[in-house]
């Protein structure tokens, strides 16, 4: 038995005896995830349970180093890991954008000290990040970012407005893009700054969103003071920083393009296109999309593990898989019908379908519009002029 | 006749938009009666107004009381409708129940309620998730000099507030419509709020009993008036969605004007640019078919049917083609609940589901078609 | 009876005794239009027989004034007379671009001498004129063309080339654009000019199309001397004149759109479509949009001749009906299966369906491509910055 | 397995690409054999030259002294056979027949004259204007120790130039493949120029007598046999529309960036940069579902038949967007004989037609998963 064989045995056995029951069972909405954090909710012992036996394995970050609060464990492990846990359906222990998102640009660009500082307690779920980079007047054009950063000596002090900050109500800390050098051209005067939520001077207030629900927030700082300490990577060259994380983004993004598992949309839909030609005609295109996305995702992991992926290619991920998203809740819209219009009723769980229709929209505006992408592929890809 | 507005058709539309933009305004109408969470959807006050307006008469005879035009004029009303997302039941009220009425006896005891913009109407047509009037199960057995009528209706707009309801059901001698009133025994509707904050109800007849008065039309006879009322509904249905699509347009044009990112108006990009364009082409031509589809109409023309359907089908798909284009060009903003674009999304989901979606009207221009 | 109905009445009298039964068959193709000209081609007696009698009569321009060849009607008895014609299927007595396209641009910039010396050979088919817009550098940027036209006192002279001239080998005469001020900026220094073919310096090469024909010609001008009076309009504002006709170009072309009389594409079709669900779902979509198209045309016409229509509503017709044209073909294409794609058999008319699907892609690119109209749509109806 | 290349892959990749950039060339071999009007369609000097190269054996087993390795590998050659639209036997006689003559005796006869690049096979598959292999009427008849053939095929492509043809029809036992050679008696082969200068055949079987041994695999087995067959013939058509779609975008991207109109590249106009980016995002699709199908074939997976139906789907709809969008964007010159651009429309047509097009394919997708 090979190192890997052992791994994935040892690994199953884990999984059956710590994961518990409900927490193999899919999940009914975003209600039901984790999202940790210094006042956590748990909506179940169980939620609490697996975390706190998936955390102090590291296997929240099972690829972060165990210095950092990581397992350490090897690509291959990592896969085989998930593997294991989508095996038994189980579901995963922690959402959260301090793994998804500022872990990785840490990993990258943080010193030491902060390295050791901010990533075990992400990985341990007690500290919930939010997100600080679009501005009202900076949307595709992200750079144009206007939220001031003075060096005060012994402290930052901010004071700006950020918009489109996920559960910023609800966070423990920001990661965000500050204007440093107001001088400088518009892309070298931007520092990429961490600091705590309930610092005096900050401010939140939820974004009603068409589907009904505000995951989003504006974020009002107001003569707000940070140690000097908590600039990631040099002061001015938090583009580099953003440029990383964006990156990141996009290829999680890509990926939840995947959505579904894959499988036809059609043979999920068949009793609503019986008599419905034209439907079916367009489910059938559908499948057809979405399979041959899925190779591509499937062929775009590959490369990127080998290293083999263009560096623009999560641009083209995320174009496709968002516009494809949205595509595949048309159609269950249209196979819905009149079932499918109803907003409040218990028949149709409060709207579900028509509020997550709704919000799919905006998988081809968030992390850089499709247009951005489309600029991106032209001009780094295609290698067309002046793109 | 030219497929343009005649004088008199420019002035109605003229009076209509401006009535509309004021009385019909999406914060006035729209939003107040969603916000207060209305169990009818509408103002009943505007209903009125559109009677003081005379736009409920539109299609009624002069000899009624009405002002005696035709699907042309409706739509043109409609279209600003669309554009504002005025809740109001004047779709299925001022022209399907109207069109019902036509040489109907019952017109006496509902038109004049409906002329004064004080009487709602709704039509029960559907009784799965999507539109199938081919298939229609809902009985209408014999008792007595009356029927009693039992199954089961959904997406009866305005099904929660109406006074009376036109109900297709199957009698032995075939296809049948009848006028029910709100209060008849047996009768149990649910209100509905749907996605665009409008009312649709659900509506379950447990053997209600009803006189032959009640019949619309010929008993069994139900397949010609139900086709008349689906054909004046439809096409209005299509104009409403060209003012749907109009709304959304004009409002993303002017965005597309005014904001600003990497130093200049988004509307000089060319991918932007190339995009509104073909949008507005394909409007164009939406709203063209709606017009002559009315003509056809007015003119009881045999073509009616099958242009009907073109409308339908492509106000739809342009309606569709409006409201996404509208709200990923507004970017962020355009998700957001503050911003309107998002409810002309709302909207025109609705619309283009009722009567028949796209889908089913282009399979139905095919099946006329033969093919 | 009204002077319309007597108007009409004896026309329909008047075709029915001078119209050739031959002459009220469809036409099988190209080669059966009759283009006149100084050696003109008849393919039978009946065609110059059915010519003669409508030039005779001014009825092969109807409404242009009675002295200048044409039949003096009004628009109304113009409608008439193509109502009456449409009636008994009457092929159009002669296929001109002098009567589509140079006709109206002299009848409105054209000096008292040009009309009365072009127009009634125009009227009589026995002057064939070709266009020598297009050069191989300015295709879509038509303004930055550069056939020199220099002033030698006595006559102008001519050198340059000329691309995209349909006929050009067999064309009598040309209009076209030169470049008279080489130092004005590029929409201020051309003028519109006439002259004959048969001039020394003019050759015509032509060029092999994708669909196997050659309709167009590469010419060249070497030294072609001119007279004076050939100009139409003013020196150096042919842009004026061009842009004119272009416009009247456009019309043309989006009533062409029309094409096929716009019945039911399936149901020509049928057969074809009956155990290929996906194809009759896309015929399905084209009949909506073609029916709808048609309804527009039908609004669109009505516009024009009231006066109502945007100026730039053309370039929106022109745009949709070429398109429209395209995808029509692509469905014969897809309906005809591999018998489409036979090139050379007598089966399959020397392969008509093929060459007519690749004809058709020149649709959206002659006479202005699709991106040309979308520009000038958003410049012009969407007032659209920058456009 | 994972979806890019191999080491050895890769090395075959830049082998083919290198051979068919020069050896293939469009003015080499297209053009040529075109303007010659060839009766062929094809040069037989580069179809040995295949053979030489070992791309002829790719499919076929090291002991029957191919190269045994898999569609995968095919998919890497046909690619670069489209990319560079170079006319040869090899889809039809190294794919498809190599296939059908897997486990069969009747590879001692056909096999080393294929690995030579000296005979050329066709598959006759189609009877009627569109590839409907359910539906094969050709008949049978046993006769003696053997059969006689009956019934007409169309679109056989190469089968004018063919020493052998693999036949579809139905014996009483059910489907039946049969290798029959050129000369035999009673069958009529007409040869058909077609729009991409290819030559396909329309051939009639007037009672042709074959014996026993020409049945490839099981008699009644046909649908086992040509299932695979037309699987390996699919996937290999998609790799080829793939590479007509990369040819066709590759030199676009170039004229954008070379062509220029108003001052400036038409590849600074962002309407084409965004059509350009999103045709490209398609096209990885495409090869990523075509890759993907053939790698399934080549384990055996059950699921290798939906995914082929993908595969030659999106490979259609992708490479019929690259071809139109080609042209539109060369604009007038996309029109001339002398640009290579048409070419590739008229190519694209025949492979999308060829063994089911996109629609066919999307619509089996469906059946398959019951809808």
């Amino acid at each position: 038995m090979s190192d890997l064989d052992t791994f994935r045995a040892e690994t199953r056995a884990w999984l059956e005896a710590n994961c518990p029951a409900e927490m193999r069972l899919p999940m009914e909405g975003e209600g039901d995830a984790v999202w940790g954090g210094r006042n956590p909710e748990f909506k179940s012992p169980q939620q609490k349970q697996w975390l706190d036996a998936m955390a102090a394995r590291g296997w929240t970050v099972p690829d972060w180093p165990r210095e950092y609060g990581g397992g350490g464990l090897s690509p291959e492990e990592t896969k085989i890991l998930r593997q294991e846990m989508a095996r038994i359906g189980a579901r995963s222990p922690l959402y959260s954008f301090g793994i998804s998102m500022l872990g990785p640009a840490l990993l990258k660009y943080g010193s030491e000290e902060q390295k050791l500082r901010f990533l075990p307690e992400i990985a341990r779920g007690e500290i919930r990040w939010c997100q600080g980079y679009s501005e009202p007047g900076a949307g595709s054009d992200l750079a144009s970012l206007q939220t001031k950063c003075e060096d005060k000596g012994d402290h930052w002090l901010v004071n700006g407005q950020k918009v489109w900050t996920s559960y910023a109500d609800k966070a423990d800390w920001i990661f965000c893009l500050v204007r440093t050098d107001p001088a400088a051209p518009k892309h070298k005067g931007i520092s990429f700054l961490l600091f705590d939520m309930a610092s005096p001077g900050v401010s939140t207030k939820p974004i009603l969103l068409i589907s009904g629900y505000s995951p989003f927030c504006e974020t009002f700082f107001d003569d707000v003071k940070v140690p000097k300490d908590q600039i990631v990577g040099e002061l001015n060259k938090g583009w580099d920083v953003a440029k990383y994380l964006l990156g990141h983004e996009r290829e999680m993004i890509s990926g939840m393009g995947l959505g579904g598992g894959g499988e036809s949309l059609g043979a999920a839909l068949k009793k609503r296109l019986a008599d419905d030609p034209l439907l079916r005609a367009e489910v059938a295109r559908f499948d057809v999309d979405a399979l041959a996305f899925r190779a591509m995702s499937e062929k775009f992991i590959d490369e990127l593990k080998a290293g083999q992926a263009h560096p623009a290619q999560p641009s083209m991920m995320k174009y496709a898989g968002t516009e494809l998203n949205k595509a595949r809740s048309e159609l269950l819209m249209a196979a819905g019908g009149a079932d499918a219009l109803e907003w409040e009723s218990e028949r149709s769980k409060g709207g579900r379908t028509p509020r997550e229709w709704l919000r799919t929209k905006a998988n081809s505006i968030e992390g850089g519009t499709s247009e951005i992408q489309l600029g991106i592929i032209a001009k780094h890809i295609l290698q067309l002029p002046g793109a | 006749m030219p497929l343009y507005l005649t004088e008199d058709q420019a002035m109605l539309r003229d009076t209509a938009r401006a009535f509309m933009a004021e009385e019909g305004a999406i914060a006035k109408q729209l939003r107040k009666y969603r916000d207060m969470n209305c169990k009818d959807g509408f103002g009943h006050a505007l209903w009125k107004q559109f009677g003081e307006m005379g736009f409920t008469g539109i299609l009624a005879d002069e000899a009624d009381g009405g002002l005696g035009l035709g699907h042309v004029e409706a739509g043109i009303v409609l279209e600003e409708v669309g554009r504002n997302l005025t809740p109001s039941p004047f779709l299925i009220t001022a022209i399907a129940a109207v069109e019902a009425l036509k040489g109907s006896a019952l017109r006496e005891r509902w038109l004049p309620g409906i002329l004064a913009g004080e009487t709602v109407a709704a039509l029960a047509v559907d009784e799965g998730a999507k539109h199938r009037p081919e298939a229609i199960a809902m009985r209408a057995d014999r008792q007595g000099n009356g029927f009693t009528l039992s199954g089961a209706k959904q997406f009866v707009v305005q099904g929660a507030s109406a006074d009376v309801i036109f109900v297709a059901a199957q009698a032995d001698e075939g296809l049948t419509l009848f006028a029910v009133e709100k209060d008849a025994k047996g009768l149990d509707v649910e209100g509905v709020r749907l996605a665009d904050a409008s009312i649709g109800a659900r509506m379950t007849f447990d053997g209600v009993a009803v006189d032959a008065d009640a019949v619309v039309g010929e008993i069994g006879g139900g397949e010609a008036v139900l086709g008349r009322v689906l054909g004046a509904a439809r096409a209005g249905a299509a104009s409403e969605m060209v003012g749907v699509a109009s709304g959304a347009m004009e409002r993303t044009v002017e965005y597309l004007r005014d904001r600003k990112q990497f130093g200049r108006a988004i509307g000089e990009f060319q991918a932007l640019q190339h995009r509104a364009a073909h949008l507005y082409s394909e409007l164009e031509i939406a709203r063209a078919a709606a017009i002559k589809a009315q003509q056809l109409l007015d003119e009881g023309s045999a073509k009616a049917d099958a242009m009907v359907s073109v409308a339908k089908a492509k106000a739809g798909w342009t309606a569709r083609l409006a409201v996404q284009e509208g709200v990923q060009m507004h970017g962020g903003i355009g998700m957001t609940d503050e911003h309107d674009i998002g409810l002309y999304m709302k909207r025109e989901r609705v619309l283009d589901e009722l009567f028949g979606d796209a889908n089913y009207h282009a399979d139905r221009l095919a099946r006329l078609n033969g093919y």
